[in-house]
């Protein structure tokens, strides 16, 4: 194997950041991402079990299917029999929900928003739009597949999908990740450059970091 | 309190009357004159002492005498001080006003107002 | 030995022969009228020294060969030539002063003006009524001919007014001279008596008396004064404010043997008014000239007054008063009319060219200084005396009157002063002129000597004492050094003089020698950073310092006094130098002063004390009058900002340089604390029966809640560390004034911990403003990763203010919780805890808005501050940490310093503190919070996985991203809400008070002024009508 | 050895507290969902939270202090909770309140407010100071009848301590400072509301104006003990108010007084609940000037009645 | 409303009214006329409010419509502005003097059909789409399927059905035999 220079590395796992002015990126981090292994297996069974049993959802509504969000959390539906609760904050939050179709300028936010999650992070996509566009495949504005911008663990198709639909999404999801097979963490940072291109190809004005920690 | 220290006092007054409400600096000078005048009365009426006669010493008031015959000798001679000094201050007052009247070419005293508060 | 009578005769004749010599040269004429002046000041300053020391007897010359009262005679004693010498040499320099102008202008100035000295001598020397009236127009009429000498338009208006109203006057005074021979006599004062004239008698005692009056220029029978004032060349105008006036006064003061009392104290209460009106109507001017005239009136009347007052005292106290006034008021109006002749500029504001010549600078302090009472100049004595001798002749309004004149005077002199060092320089600079500046700089130099003469010789004052003076005079020598040099000299002159008064006399002492001076020692550290020369800020530093070393170990009210004075004066002008600090600084002296008149006056109500102990020890066994107790506590809650009178205080500490508001703050609050503490320790023994102490207590928690939320309120950074200092020393105040072991001990504590965390946040925040170049919070934002070290200063200092467990500010809380709660002061423990839960509002606000938040574009290559303000700033950390840690080493001494006036509430075992409500173990406290801080971060350590170092950007917002770090750092007005909530009680009703009462007292100032119309006629109706009023007030 | 014994008695006693602490907030997000006509998370739900929030993987920092905030939080926690006897008598419940009383606990409370305050600002997002400037303001708010309440109970037992305050409640029901001075008691209460940060006092997380106000950067771990953190602390104030005025616990056998100390704490929390499940919340300056006038007011009034009648 | 018509047709000839409903009124006006008329409109007839603006794309024309819809709060009646644009040279002026507002719509018509309003204040930002490289989207020569296959990475697979023939057929086969519901207005 080559001898690398260290200062080269580090430069290599650094992001450019070529969307911002020059003035401006000192105020970003400029980290990549990386994969970070799972724990040993049986710690690691044992936290999947917490986190499938405490999702927490990122409520931010990013299309139409946020309206079937709503009547998950009041008394008819009541998702929080499931330990699912909705947080403010990307930060806190485990769960993103992409609410239907995705328009560019609000794919530009999914992207942020799903960048600023802390991993492991899930993604459900929620509605047609998300898995072909839907009734808007033709759109000049409407994105056709998110999984090509973002890693999607659960589809939960239908134009809308009901409250019971999300239910059973969301136990599927519960499913997947007890078994550990939810790990769009990793994958976005294995794919990174792929995403990424994607995401840059479609959102012309790029003003923010290439990675939003 | 005589007849002449009556008319002083009432000459001070004219004077004073003068000094008060005439806005022309000339009589207002005129004004200190008769007050000046008047005062120099009043000094005089002090001293005077009826039936006496001038504190001159000579031929008809002998030094023997003198405390007799004459009249308070110091008045007078403060008077005499007094006039000559009234007579200065008023020369003195004219050459301004002359000073001033080239200057400004006004005797009215309203316009000399240009230092106040 | 020269028969005085020959510098009458020899100015008279010289006076005439001039015209004649000066037809051979100018050179020849100006010889020969020097030379007759100087003969003059030599011949007096000869009879002056024989008087004096050699004890030679009162000289009388009689004329004409008689005796009196056949004839003219003459008087020279030591008052005489006192009066003479100084009159003299004030001419004699007048003249040199002159000498460019003498040169040029026609010979007859110079014969009047050798008139005008004769007719001062002989007016002085005469004992013959009518004598006095002619050498009295024989000076009027060479004063009236000398205005002319500008030969301006307005000093010609200006003669002739003066002229109307001087001939009013003489008219008087003749006929008052005629009426008295008429009743008497006799002409000669020596041989006139009181008793001769009754009824109408007293009438011709009246006009004389009157007529002499006038001459002093009474308010408000004096505009035509004023004009003259202002319109007359300076230097011939400083003769008339000064050898003239001085000359008539003491007219006055020969009549006075033969005047009534009722008439004496009509006049001298006259005097009173005619000081307070024309220091209240000066306030309004901006004339230079004008406002010396004012001045000069007010200090005539000012002499009138103290003359009369004086007039039973004892002799010495009589020199001292009169003659300090006298002098005061000849050196400096002198000094300053020559300044005002030097400068050549009209507007107080345009005096700012001064700056261009520091020695003319400085001579402006002295007059400025000397004419305001300032110490160590004449003025300040005489003020001490008189304020004492009316209190205790109980004249207590024309006690307040003259305290107030002199407020007035301090208000418009230092606003000149701090306009002219302060102001921006637009007017050109004059071409210096070396016999002006040499007359001047000689008044300067008898200023000092004066000021010297009574310190030592009258008072008898030890070196230790005239230390800070000395300081300010060594610095000044040595200023020519870098600034480096002269901050360590400073620093082991501190550290000397604390060795030096080290050996105190009891523990308190120690307590407050270790706040002032080793906290000033700490604190100069951080002075070192200044580059260049920094000229006259070591001397004045040094000044300061001093003084808080000799507060402590003043044995008498004087000296106490004197020391406060000094604190004062040298912290005003350590605030003057900085950049805004013109009003900031003007305020601070106002206030200050104020607050010295009235300790002053509550020292001359207090009894006289035993013994030569510090006072800290006296003041035990004495019992203070209520009068002087409330007096001596308003004094003193003045210089630590109590509520009502703080709104000196932010102004000062915001404005002054930035390593100079760590002493005000940290230390020069504490000069109050301390005053306070001594007026307690006199309560202690001797509470009086009206408990003023408890509505002081009320006051202290008031200020503490009031400065928390006005210290929330702001966006200057030093701003809010002086309203929080307001407020900590709001609690300091509060519990002194309970009165109990518990209080004082907590106190004392306090104080000890503000200096110590007050320093280190003043410092930092200092350190912080010469990187950033702005004290306002919301322009800063995210230093902690630039600034680490000022940032845990910070922390800790705000940990420390805030009273949270583990560090020294919870002893603080606990101490006086526990002894407000077993004092009884329910409510105002509940007030306090209020204001402690509102001083986190503040102290978050301070810490987020500097160093957290968004690091603004311009900070991004900042540096840390500089070593010299890091330095202090870890030694005050280290003292904190320490008593934090260790709790008994500051509260055992302190439960020994209380338990010498109070048996001892409190318990120590080991480090536990027991009191009669609870307990406290600051060192299980420090263990068991050093554990629970441990065992989380070991926690977050193991648990937390791999930890990504963001950057400020890297936030989460709504899913957009920042705009910029402006519009993200959220600083400015972070309270807003809590200001809504307040509603009315968040309006700032103190600054308005003071606000409109400053505009009232201009307003009114302004009002009363317009009776000077500059209609000459108006002048003389006012004489009249004065002269009617004072005769139906005197009811003769 | 001593030291030992100490510190794992302190263990044994944090474990206690956490446990009931975070059981009480499972209890209260189940009643929360019943007044609202669900089901509600399973009471064990915050435990999983803390082992979820853990578990992240990744947790991003902004800086020293934003790493240290929580720890400062939880020492805070720690702290007041240390310092507070538990259950009167006990050794092991007794804590370390030799270290000081009631005064020490009450600023001990503000330890962690003001480093949590200083981490979440580190964090640079603008809700955060916003969140801490209407936290502070409220805090400065409910502290002035909480204090006047403290002040009239020390009167009342002429003592700060902690200790002597419950011993004095022994004997009846009637003993209770509930009983014996209720105003001091209401006052307490009322700004037991705001301390809670339950509606209508909710002004400090309030999600609608700015999500969770001061925590909102706090990731993984660092949440992770904060939540933690808030069961212990719940736990703390509780048992600090039960106390200072519901008589404490006291009783020989320890699993009673466990039991007694479980009791009074969750009717005290349910107090805070049922009036936060039921009013909407105040704007922060309604929330300031309503604790700066009734309860003020009935504080000064305990202060009277107790001290002058 | 007539006398509203009546006098506008004193102020400019050939005007073309169309009366959509009692409520609703077009007006068809030239480009040059415009400012004028809203102005007048606004003034002195009292159509306060502009409800708002849009374009429409007459490609058999070559023309752009533009439409401000006004609205009269006393009399409660909508009129509509129209007004026929060269699609060559697209350009209008910008009316936002009139009503402020207007700069939002104008904005908007810029980047959908590319019509220019110089003078318009932030005219040239993007409203939707940022970053649009390609011919404004509305106009009617656009492909946006073609635009969508280019970019979005379709899915393969994605079938389309008649919605109608598929419900008939998917969930409502027996939908004759279901008894009918009866309408109110039947």
């Amino acid at each position: 194997m080559e001898k690398k220079d260290l200062n080269e590395i580090e430069k290599e796992m650094k992001l450019a950041n070529e969307g911002l002015p020059e003035k401006e990126r000192i105020l970003f981090s400029d980290a990549r991402p990386s994969r970070v292994e799972p724990l040993n297996k049986y710690l690691e069974q044992f936290v999947n079990w917490a986190r499938a049993r405490s999702l927490w959802l990122l409520a931010f509504g990013t299309g139409c299917g946020a309206t079937e969000l709503r009547p998950l959390m009041t008394s008819r539906f009541d998702v929080s029999r499931f330990g699912i609760a909705g947080r403010p904050t990307p930060r806190q939050a485990s769960v993103f929900i992409i609410g239907g179709y995705a328009s560019i300028k609000t794919i530009k936010r999914i992207v942020r928003s799903y960048e600023q999650m802390q991993g492991p992070k899930y993604v459900i996509a929620l509605g047609s739009c998300t898995i072909n566009g839907g009734m808007y495949y033709d759109s000049y504005n409407t994105i056709n597949r998110i999984d090509y911008y973002i890693p999607v663990d659960t589809y939960i198709a239908g134009c809308m999908p009901r409250p019971e639909a999300l239910i059973a999404g969301f136990n599927r999801l519960k499913e997947k990740i007890q078994k550990g097979e939810c790990d769009g963490m990793n994958k976005y940072a294995d794919n990174f450059d792929w995403y990424k291109k994607n995401q840059k190809q479609i959102i012309k004005d790029w003003n923010m970091p290439d990675y939003n920690w | 309190m005589n007849l002449v220290m009556t008319l002083g006092f009432l000459l001070v007054i004219i004077g004073l009357w003068a000094m008060l409400t005439q806005k022309n600096l000339i009589k207002i000078i005129i004004g200190f004159s008769i007050i000046d005048t008047g005062v120099h009365l009043i000094i005089v009426s002090i001293g005077y002492i009826k039936g006496r006669t001038a504190p001159i010493l000579d031929a008809s008031v002998s030094v023997a005498d003198a405390a007799n015959k004459i009249v308070d000798p110091i008045p007078s001679a403060l008077v005499l001080t007094a006039i000559v000094i009234g007579l200065a201050v008023t020369a003195l007052m004219l050459t301004f006003v002359i000073k001033l009247y080239q200057k400004n070419k006004s005797l009215s005293i309203d316009d000399y107002q240009e230092l106040k508060w | 030995m020269v028969s005085p009578i020959y510098i009458l005769i020899l100015s008279l004749a010289i006076g005439f022969l001039l015209s004649v010599i000066d037809k051979t040269n100018r050179k020849f004429s100006l010889t020969a009228f020097y030379g007759v002046l100087t003969f003059n000041v030599l011949v007096i300053a000869d009879w002056f020294y024989r008087f004096l020391f050699l004890g030679v007897p009162t000289l009388t010359i009689n004329t004409a060969g008689f005796r009196a009262p056949v004839s003219i005679n003459l008087q020279l004693g030591v008052q005489e030539s006192f009066v003479l010498l100084f009159t003299n040499l004030i001419g004699l320099f007048a003249a040199i002063f002159l000498y460019k102008k003498f040169k040029e202008s026609n010979i007859s100035s110079l014969t009047l003006y050798l008139i005008l000295i004769m007719g001062v001598n002989g007016l002085v020397m005469t004992r013959d009524l009518f004598n006095m009236y002619v050498f009295l127009e024989i000076l009027s009429i060479s004063t009236y001919s000398l205005t002319s000498f500008g030969k301006t338009g307005k000093s010609l208006s200006a003669g002739f007014k003066y002229m109307l109203a001087g001939v009013t006057a003489s008219t008087f005074f003749l006929l008052g001279v005629v009426f008295i021979y008429y009743f008497s006599g006799n002409l000669n004062i020596d041989f006139i008596q009181a008793s001769q004239f009754t009824n109408y008698g007293s009438i011709a005692l009246f006009l004389l008396s009157i007529a002499i009056f006038i001459e002093l220029k009474p308010f408000p029978a004096n505009g035509w004064a004023l004009d003259v004032y202002e319109a007359v060349d300076s230097g011939i105008v400083s003769v008339i404010a000064v050898v003239n006036s001085a000359a008539i006064l003491f007219l006055f003061y020969k009549i006075m043997p033969i005047l009534p009392e009722r008439f004496l104290n009509v006049f001298g209460i006259a005097g009173v008014i005619t000081f307070l009106f024309s220091n209240m109507l000066a306030l309004k001017q901006k004339k230079a000239k004008r406002l010396l005239g004012y001045s000069s009136i007010g200090q005539v009347g000012l002499l009138v007054a103290s003359l009369v007052f004086t007039a039973n005292a004892p002799q010495h106290l009589i020199y001292l008063i009169v003659g300090g006034f006298f002098i005061n008021h000849l050196i400096s109006k002198a000094g300053l009319f020559w300044l005002s002749g030097i400068v050549k500029h009209e507007n107080i504001s345009d005096w700012n060219v001064l700056r261009g010549n520091r020695s003319l600078l400085i001579l402006f302090g002295i007059f400025l200084f000397a004419l305001a009472g300032i110490p160590p100049f004449a003025g300040f004595w005489a003020k001490w005396e008189l304020v004492k001798l009316l209190v205790h002749s109980k004249m207590l309004f024309a006690l307040s009157a003259i305290l107030l004149g002199s407020l007035f005077e301090i208000i418009f002199l230092f606003r000149w002063f701090t306009l002219t060092v302060k102001s921006d320089i637009a007017a050109t600079i004059p071409r210096w002129d070396a016999s002006k500046i040499f007359s001047t700089s000689f008044l300067g130099v008898i200023a000092i000597f004066f000021a010297a003469m009574i310190m030592k010789v009258y008072y008898g004052f030890s070196l230790i004492h005239i230390l800070p003076v000395l300081a300010v005079l060594v610095i000044d020598i040595i200023d020519f050094l870098p600034s480096k040099v002269k901050g360590l000299l400073s620093l082991l002159a501190v550290l000397a003089y604390g060795y030096y008064i080290y050996p105190f006399e009891s523990n308190i002492q120690l307590f407050f020698g270790i706040i002032f001076i080793v906290g000033s020692a700490v604190n100069i550290i951080s002075t070192l950073n200044r580059t260049g020369k920094s000229e006259g800020f070591y001397g004045f530093l040094l000044m300061m310092i001093f003084s808080f070393g000799n507060l402590i170990i003043a044995t008498n009210y004087l000296e106490f006094f004197l020391t406060w004075e000094f604190m004062t004066i040298s912290s005003f002008l350590l605030i003057l130098r900085g950049k805004q600090a013109q009003k900031a600084s003007l305020m601070y002296m106002i206030f200050s002063t104020a607050g010295a008149y009235l300790m002053m006056v509550g020292f001359a109500f207090a009894p006289q004390l035993m013994g030569n102990s510090p006072l800290v020890i006296s003041l035990a066994n004495v019992q203070l009058p209520l009068i002087s107790i409330i007096l001596l506590s308003i004094g003193f809650m003045i210089k630590s900002g109590s509520l009502g009178v703080h709104i000196w205080l932010p102004e000062a500490h915001a404005e002054a340089e930035a390593d100079v508001s760590s002493f005000i703050s940290a230390i020069l609050l504490k000069a109050g604390v301390f005053g306070l503490l001594l007026v307690g320790i006199s309560y202690v023994k001797f509470a009086p029966s009206f408990d003023i102490f408890y509505w002081v207590g009320w006051i202290g928690v008031l200020t503490a809640i009031v400065g928390a939320f006005l210290a929330s309120f702001q966006e200057d950074a030093k701003r809010l560390l002086a309203y929080s200092s307001m407020s900590q020393v709001g609690y300091i105040v509060a519990a002194i004034a309970m009165v109990s072991h518990l209080g004082w001990v907590s106190a004392l504590y306090l104080a000890f911990n503000h200096m110590m965390f007050k320093s280190a946040l003043f410092i930092a925040v200092a350190g912080i403003y010469y990187r950033t170049h702005t004290r306002n919070m919301y322009e800063m934002g995210g230093l902690i990763k630039k600034m680490p070290l000022s940032y845990i200063t910070v922390l800790i200092s705000i940990i420390a203010v805030s009273g949270v467990p583990p560090l020294s500010g919870f002893g603080a809380k606990w101490l006086i919780y526990t002894a407000f709660i077993s004092n009884g002061w329910y409510l105002q423990a509940g007030v306090l805890f209020f204001a402690s839960a509102v001083s986190f509002l503040y102290l978050y606000r301070i810490i987020h808005s500097i160093f957290l938040g968004q690091l603004k574009y311009e900070h991004q290559d900042i540096k840390e501050a500089p070593v010299w303000f890091i330095i202090p700033q870890y030694i005050f950390l280290g003292g904190i940490m320490a008593i934090s840690a260790f709790p008994n080493l500051i509260i055992k001494p302190l439960n020994k310093i209380a338990m010498h006036y109070f048996g001892s509430s409190i318990r120590i075992d080991g480090y536990s503190i027991f009191s009669e409500l609870g307990h406290w173990d600051g060192h299980v406290v420090m263990l068991v919070t050093m554990g629970a801080f441990i065992v989380p971060l070991l926690i977050l350590l193991l648990l937390v996985g791999k930890t990504q170092k963001v950057k400020q950007f890297n936030i989460v917002y709504a899913a957009e991203r920042p705009e910029s770090p402006q519009t993200t750092h959220v600083a400015h007005n972070m309270y807003a809400h809590y200001r809504k909530a307040l509603g009315g009680w968040g309006k700032p009703r103190i600054w308005n008070f003071w606000h409109s009462a400053s505009e009232w007292t201009h307003s009114l100032a302004d009002y009363f002024r317009h009776i000077y119309t500059g209609n000459g006629q108006t002048y003389v109706l006012h004489i009249i009508l004065y002269v009617v009023v004072i005769y139906i007030v005197m009811g003769v | 050895m001593d030291i030992i014994i100490r510190i794992l008695y302190a263990v044994i006693s944090i474990l206690v507290a956490t446990v009931w602490g975070l059981t009480l907030t499972g209890i209260v997000r189940k009643i929360y969902a019943r007044v609202h006509g669900r089901f509600g998370p399973p009471v064990w739900q915050p435990f999983l939270d803390i082992i979820q929030t853990h578990s992240r993987r990744v947790a991003i920092s902004h800086g020293y202090m934003f790493f240290l905030g929580p720890v400062f939080r939880f020492a805070g926690g720690l702290g007041t909770y240390l310092f507070i006897p538990v259950i009167l008598g006990s050794t092991v419940f007794g804590n370390f309140s030799m270290g000081g009383d009631v005064l020490l606990v009450m600023y001990f409370i503000f330890f962690g407010q003001l480093g949590m305050a200083l981490g979440a600002g580190e964090g640079g997002h603008p809700y955060s100071p916003m969140g801490i400037a209407r936290g502070l303001s409220q805090m400065s708010a409910f502290e002035v009848p909480f204090s006047l309440a403290i002040i009239s109970v020390a009167i009342q037992y002429h003592s700060l301590n902690i200790t002597t305050i419950v011993q004095a409640q022994q004997g009846s029901i009637l003993n209770w400072t509930l009983f014996t001075n209720p105003l001091a008691v209401i006052a307490a209460m009322i700004s037991l509301l705001g301390m809670n940060g339950h509606a209508p006092f909710s002004i400090v997380m309030a999600p609608q104006e700015i999500p969770i106000g001061p925590p909102i950067e706090m990731n993984g771990s660092f949440l992770g003990i904060l939540q933690t953190n808030r069961g212990l602390f719940a736990a703390a104030k509780l048992i600090l108010f039960m106390n200072l005025f519901f008589g404490g616990a006291a009783h020989p056998n320890i699993l009673v007084a466990l039991l007694i100390m479980m009791i009074k704490t969750f009717f005290i929390y349910m107090f805070s609940v049922f009036v936060g499940a039921s009013f909407p919340r105040f704007r922060p300056e309604q929330s300031f000037r309503f604790f700066l006038k009734w309860p003020t007011a009935i504080g000064i009034l305990a202060i009277l009645y107790i001290a002058y009648l | 409303m007539k006398n509203i018509l009546k006098r506008l047709n004193e102020k400019i000839d050939d005007l073309v009214v169309v009366k959509q409903r009692d409520d609703l009124y077009f007006i068809k006006v030239k480009r040059e006329h415009t400012d004028f008329i809203l102005r007048y409109l606004k003034l002195d007839e009292n159509f306060k409010h502009l409800d708002f603006m849009q374009a429409v794309d007459y490609i058999e024309n070559n023309q752009f419509q533009l439409t401000y819809m006004l609205y009269n709060y006393e009399i409660k009646i909508n009129l509509g502005i129209n007004v026929m644009i060269d699609r060559e040279k697209a350009e209008m002026d910008s009316m936002h003097r009139i009503w402020p507002h207007l700069w939002q719509y104008q904005r908007e018509i810029h980047e959908m059909y590319g019509i220019n309003f110089p003078g318009s204040p932030r005219v040239d930002e993007s409203f939707v789409l940022e970053g649009w490289e390609e011919m404004p989207p509305m106009r009617r020569d656009f492909d946006t399927l073609e635009y969508s296959k280019r970019t979005f990475y379709p899915r393969p697979g994605r079938s389309t059905n008649d919605p109608k023939e598929y419900m008939k057929e998917k969930l409502y086969h027996d939908f004759a035999k279901s008894p009918k519901i009866r309408r109110d207005d039947e």
